[in-house]
């Protein structure tokens, strides 16, 4: 241990307020940095999920207008052979 | 027609030849493009001796950061119109489609660009120096340097605008992407002006502002021609 | 070693290879960088001249190398995608864009913490500090052009080739303000390469440093994986991965 | 590079392709014994902003043959005629020109190709025969053989020569790269959307000229709204990129 | 030989002329060795390869080794002057080696030593008594990369102390 007392070692020597700052705003940035790399990874994940829902729900009204479509064109050739 | 004619092969020349002139034309008939970056740059001259104050030894002093990076800003103003409007109405696709090389058509390009910014520059900027109290022993220094880095600006430039002329808003993104690039000019080109005041040689300088020249002149044609293709993708 | 490297060229395995390495990799940053701070705080001997600032050392230089180590990886793998239409390698350069920014940021900012006593100035225009900061405004137009394109696979291109002329351009740019702003004064005073130091401020150093290569390393994969899924999110792998992730989270 | 041959994408919006129709039959058919085809396209997938466009489409297209490209809005019609025409990459497959990758003999490609867009390419600084005359020269064509007053005349454009296109209206400028198609040399004619802002008679002056254009050996790719009236439903193939069928994950 | 590879070769040609250009003034402008300070030898005889003087009242930059006892320090405000010499190895400071003297006000940086390298900025003056001296607006130090603990600078015998100053000289600034 370099230094004798817990307040000498936050002066640093004199220091103290260059080499806190350093290791603070280091220390911020990095947390930062994992904190938004993490969240990225859940936003991904939660983006591609709403859009397999939104594709889901697309492709079924699709279905059905399709079935629906089948129909009317049946209807029509009907009318028009009367 | 199953062994068709091959279409006439064009040289490297002509091929160059043809799109300056039809750069050129353009220009001249759009005589906006060639005026409004040169306002721009005596504009911007003019403001610093009312900025900073009228004194003599001052102004002689930051002459030649202040023509020069009053150059940087008026070749970044005027880079848009390098390949943007070619863009919006197609003709750089069909540019692209052309079977010529994409590295001349981007050289010619480049070339036009350069007569119609750099050149008045270069012409205006000993008047300019004139009223800055430029002194007298590096006027030539400037020149040179002008002449040497100004082609420099524009081709650098282009590589940043082919990267960013698909891009809606790439106005800001093009001087974040460009500005960077443009450091060593400016850096080497004011540091030349700087010693010929001094009196002492500067030839160090200029054969490093030479050598970013003929750099640039060979790599940045191809590096204009990728970044095309992925803007018109 | 394509053979060796062949499968993890598959983004399905790679994503899962880099996700096997996250708990080991933040274990042993974790544990790197714990000792190596503590050690390079509280341990270390102080600087003969420059007393307890020299300690900002450990931080900043691992920064400082790691900014430019980054870049290099950057533009290897914007290389190689160039060259063999890797596709892999564009997720891995976006990948590293915003961790190279950051300790490129760090790098800056320590260096400037320091300077202040030690120069007596919070910046001067010095040819490592400018070169340092022109390496940040790549970083913030290789991470700017990435988020222009709505297109990821075009994004990662145009990045690609502007990330290769700011490798071209590095050298020249710390070429031309070290001519421009000759403060650091021939190689009669600095010392070239090898830092000559006892080995007790050597070791909490080197601590330091392989903390910070994990740590880095870490936080790349992490945004790697986020990187593959965005890229292929129309793969079934894809779809059913997220699937069961979402369903694991629901419970 | 890894790549799995097996269908491994799912298409992203329901609103656009699951599948493609490829009206392949008479190409097929055709391929027995005739010389390569002139231009052919393999495994062709394309991926615009994370939304699956095409998958697995293998196209040959033969000297002589028209073909016609359909679908509804957004279905990649032009991004299949980019990536056809090079302008664009495929995310996956390639295309070939005379069995080359038309990466690899990309001049020699553009010598043979004429692609016209949505945009016609125009410079309203220059006068309609400038306009012609630099894309001709662009693509090719030596100065001796250009007669741009009797091109500009073909497409109607006749008084107009000497006038800025910047005075001209949205069917003046695509009549002037339209003239292109009556100088040209090129055996590929890829065109996109060639029918917008023309009138019906100019329409019939292009059908003729396609005409010409098949008998002669070439070929002529093209997206249009309308159907082509005067080609048999047998003479016109199609390419459908479409949502008529279910998607494979089903 | 082909058109088309005929083409090839003059792209790789110009390629290859263009790096050998490149290459040829790169190695030329290292030759040339700029730098933009003078030592103290080259303000006396003038630059080696140019001769060239700078002028009294010139404003440069001077670079060079803090002389050993030469600092001169105002108890009573943050006047100093020392003298420069010229950087070389070995350093061993010499009586006759040309030196020039640097007048500063203000708070020095913490790595300002005897021995050290420093540049300053400033004008050339010349006292009455027709010595050339540096009147210095900014006195910047080199920090070198030799780290080491005070125990084994001690047992070197380096001079390491940093500067102190007094509440009289700090007010003075004030």
């Amino acid at each position: 241990m370099q230094f004798d007392s817990f307040s000498a070692f936050l002066d640093m020597g004199g220091y103290g307020f260059y080499v806190w700052l350093s290791f603070g705003v280091s220390a911020a940035l990095i947390l930062a940095l994992i904190v938004s790399s993490v969240l990225g990874h859940k936003k991904v994940i939660k983006n591609i999920a709403i859009r397999q829902q939104r594709e889901d729900k697309l492709r079924q009204v699709r279905k059905q207008r399709k079935n629906t479509q089948v129909d009317l064109t049946q209807h029509s050739t009907k009318e028009i052979t009367q | 027609m199953n062994q068709p004619k091959t279409p006439h092969n064009l040289s490297y020349r002509s091929v160059f030849s043809l799109v300056l002139k039809r750069d050129l034309t353009i220009a001249l008939r759009h005589k906006d493009d060639i005026i409004n970056p040169i306002l721009f740059f005596i504009i911007v001259v003019t403001l610093f001796p009312l900025g900073i104050g009228p004194e003599a030894q001052t102004l002689s002093r930051i002459a030649p950061g202040i023509i020069w990076v009053a150059a940087l800003l008026a070749t970044l103003l005027s880079l848009d119109r390098l390949f943007k409007s070619d863009h919006s109405d197609g003709s750089l696709e069909q540019m692209l489609l052309s079977p010529q090389p994409i590295f001349i058509l981007v050289l010619a390009k480049i070339v036009a660009h350069w007569i119609i910014t750099g050149l008045p520059l270069i012409l205006i900027a000993p008047l300019l120096a004139v009223l800055l109290h430029f002194n007298e022993q590096s006027y030539g220094a400037l020149m040179l340097t002008l002449l040497l880095g100004t082609p420099v600006l524009s081709l650098l430039g282009a590589i940043g605008v082919a990267l960013t002329v698909g891009i809606k808003k790439g106005g800001v993104l093009l001087s974040l992407l460009v500005l960077p690039l443009y450091i060593p000019v400016l850096i080497f080109a004011t540091s030349a002006i700087d010693t010929a005041a001094l009196g002492l040689p500067y030839s160090g300088q200029l054969a490093i502002i030479a050598a970013l020249f003929f750099g640039s002149l060979t790599l940045a044609p191809f590096a204009v021609g990728a970044a095309l293709k992925v803007s018109t993708n | 070693m394509w053979k060796w490297l062949h499968p993890y060229a598959n983004p399905e395995v790679s994503y899962h290879f880099a996700g096997r390495m996250l708990p080991w990799l933040s274990a042993l940053a974790a544990l790197f960088l714990s000792i190596g701070i503590v050690w390079a705080l509280a341990f270390a001997p102080a600087d003969y001249q420059q007393g307890d600032s020299f300690r900002i050392f450990y931080l900043h230089v691992p920064a400082a190398s790691l900014s430019m180590g980054i870049y290099l990886g950057m533009a290897i793998a914007a290389f190689t995608s160039m060259v063999w239409q890797f596709k892999l390698a564009d997720a891995s350069a976006a990948a590293m864009a915003p961790v190279g920014a950051v300790f490129t940021a760090i790098a800056l900012f320590t260096g400037a913490a320091w300077g202040k006593p030690m120069w007596g100035t919070w910046w001067i225009w010095d040819a490592r500090l400018t070169s340092e900061l022109i390496l940040l405004f790549l970083y913030l137009g290789v991470i700017a052009l990435h988020s222009a394109f709505e297109d990821k696979n075009l994004a990662g291109k145009a990045a690609g080739i502007l990330t290769l002329v700011g490798v071209i351009n590095l050298p020249i740019i710390k070429y031309s303000v070290e001519w421009w702003n000759t403060l650091h004064q021939g190689s009669t005073i600095s010392k070239l390469g090898k830092p000559s130091m006892t080995a007790d401020m050597l070791w909490p150093f080197l601590f330091c440093f392989i903390g910070f290569i994990l740590l880095v390393t870490l936080v790349i994969c992490i945004r790697f994986r986020s990187e593959v899924l965005s890229r292929n999110s129309i793969r079934p792998w894809v779809r059913t991965l997220v699937s069961t992730q979402l369903a694991a989270t629901e419970k | 590079m890894y790549r799995n041959k097996k269908r491994e994408l799912i298409p992203l919006s329901a609103t656009n392709t699951d599948n493609v129709n490829v009206d392949s039959t008479p190409i097929e058919s055709e391929q027995v014994n005739m010389p390569p085809p002139l231009l052919s396209a393999t495994n062709l997938t394309c991926i615009r902003e994370e939304r699956l466009l095409f998958d697995q489409l293998t196209i040959a297209i033969n000297a002589g043959d028209i073909v016609q490209v359909e679908g509804p809005n957004g279905s990649g019609k032009t991004s299949l005629l980019r990536i056809l025409a090079g302008l664009s990459q495929p995310y996956e497959g390639e295309v070939l020109f005379n069995e080359h990758a038309i990466a690899t003999c990309r001049e020699e490609f553009h010598q043979h190709l004429l692609y016209l867009g949505h945009l016609p390419g125009v410079k309203g600084e220059m006068s309609a025969q400038e306009n012609l005359a630099f894309n001709l020269a662009l693509h090719g064509a030596s100065d001796k053989s250009i007669n741009t007053e009797a091109t500009l005349a073909e497409v109607n454009l006749t008084g107009f020569e000497d006038s800025l296109a910047s005075h001209l209206s949205a069917g003046q400028h695509r009549r002037i790269s339209l003239a292109r198609l009556y100088q040209s040399n090129a055996r590929i004619w890829i065109l996109d959307e060639p029918f917008t802002a023309i009138d019906k008679q100019g329409v019939h002056a292009l059908e003729q000229l396609f005409k010409a254009h098949i008998a002669k050996g070439g070929c002529v790719v093209l997206t249009t709204h309308q159907d082509l009236l005067t080609f048999s439903e047998q003479q016109v193939k199609k390419i459908t990129l479409d949502y008529t069928f279910d998607s494979y994950d089903e | 030989m082909n058109p088309r590879r005929k083409k090839r070769l003059t792209i790789v040609a110009s390629i290859l002329i263009g790096i050998g250009v490149v290459a040829g003034l790169v190695l030329y402008a290292l030759s040339q060795n700029i730098d933009l300070f003078y030592t103290p030898s080259e303000i006396t005889a003038g630059k080696k390869d140019s001769g060239i003087k700078p002028s009294v009242g010139q404003r440069i930059r001077i670079g060079g080794l803090v002389v050993p006892d030469s600092v001169k320090r105002d108890p009573d405000n943050l006047k100093v002057t020392f003298d420069l010499a010229d950087m070389k190895m070995p350093i061993v400071f010499d009586k006759n080696d040309p030196m020039i003297a640097v007048y500063y006000e203000g708070i020095l940086p913490d790595l300002f030593r005897e021995g050290q390298g420093i540049v300053a900025n400033g004008t050339l003056t010349r006292d009455s008594s027709g010595r050339l001296y540096v009147e210095a607006s900014e006195v910047l130090a080199k920090h070198d990369e030799n780290y080491m603990p005070a125990e084994l600078a001690d047992a070197q015998g380096k001079d390491y102390k940093k500067l102190e100053y007094t509440e009289k000289q700090l007010k003075s600034k004030n």
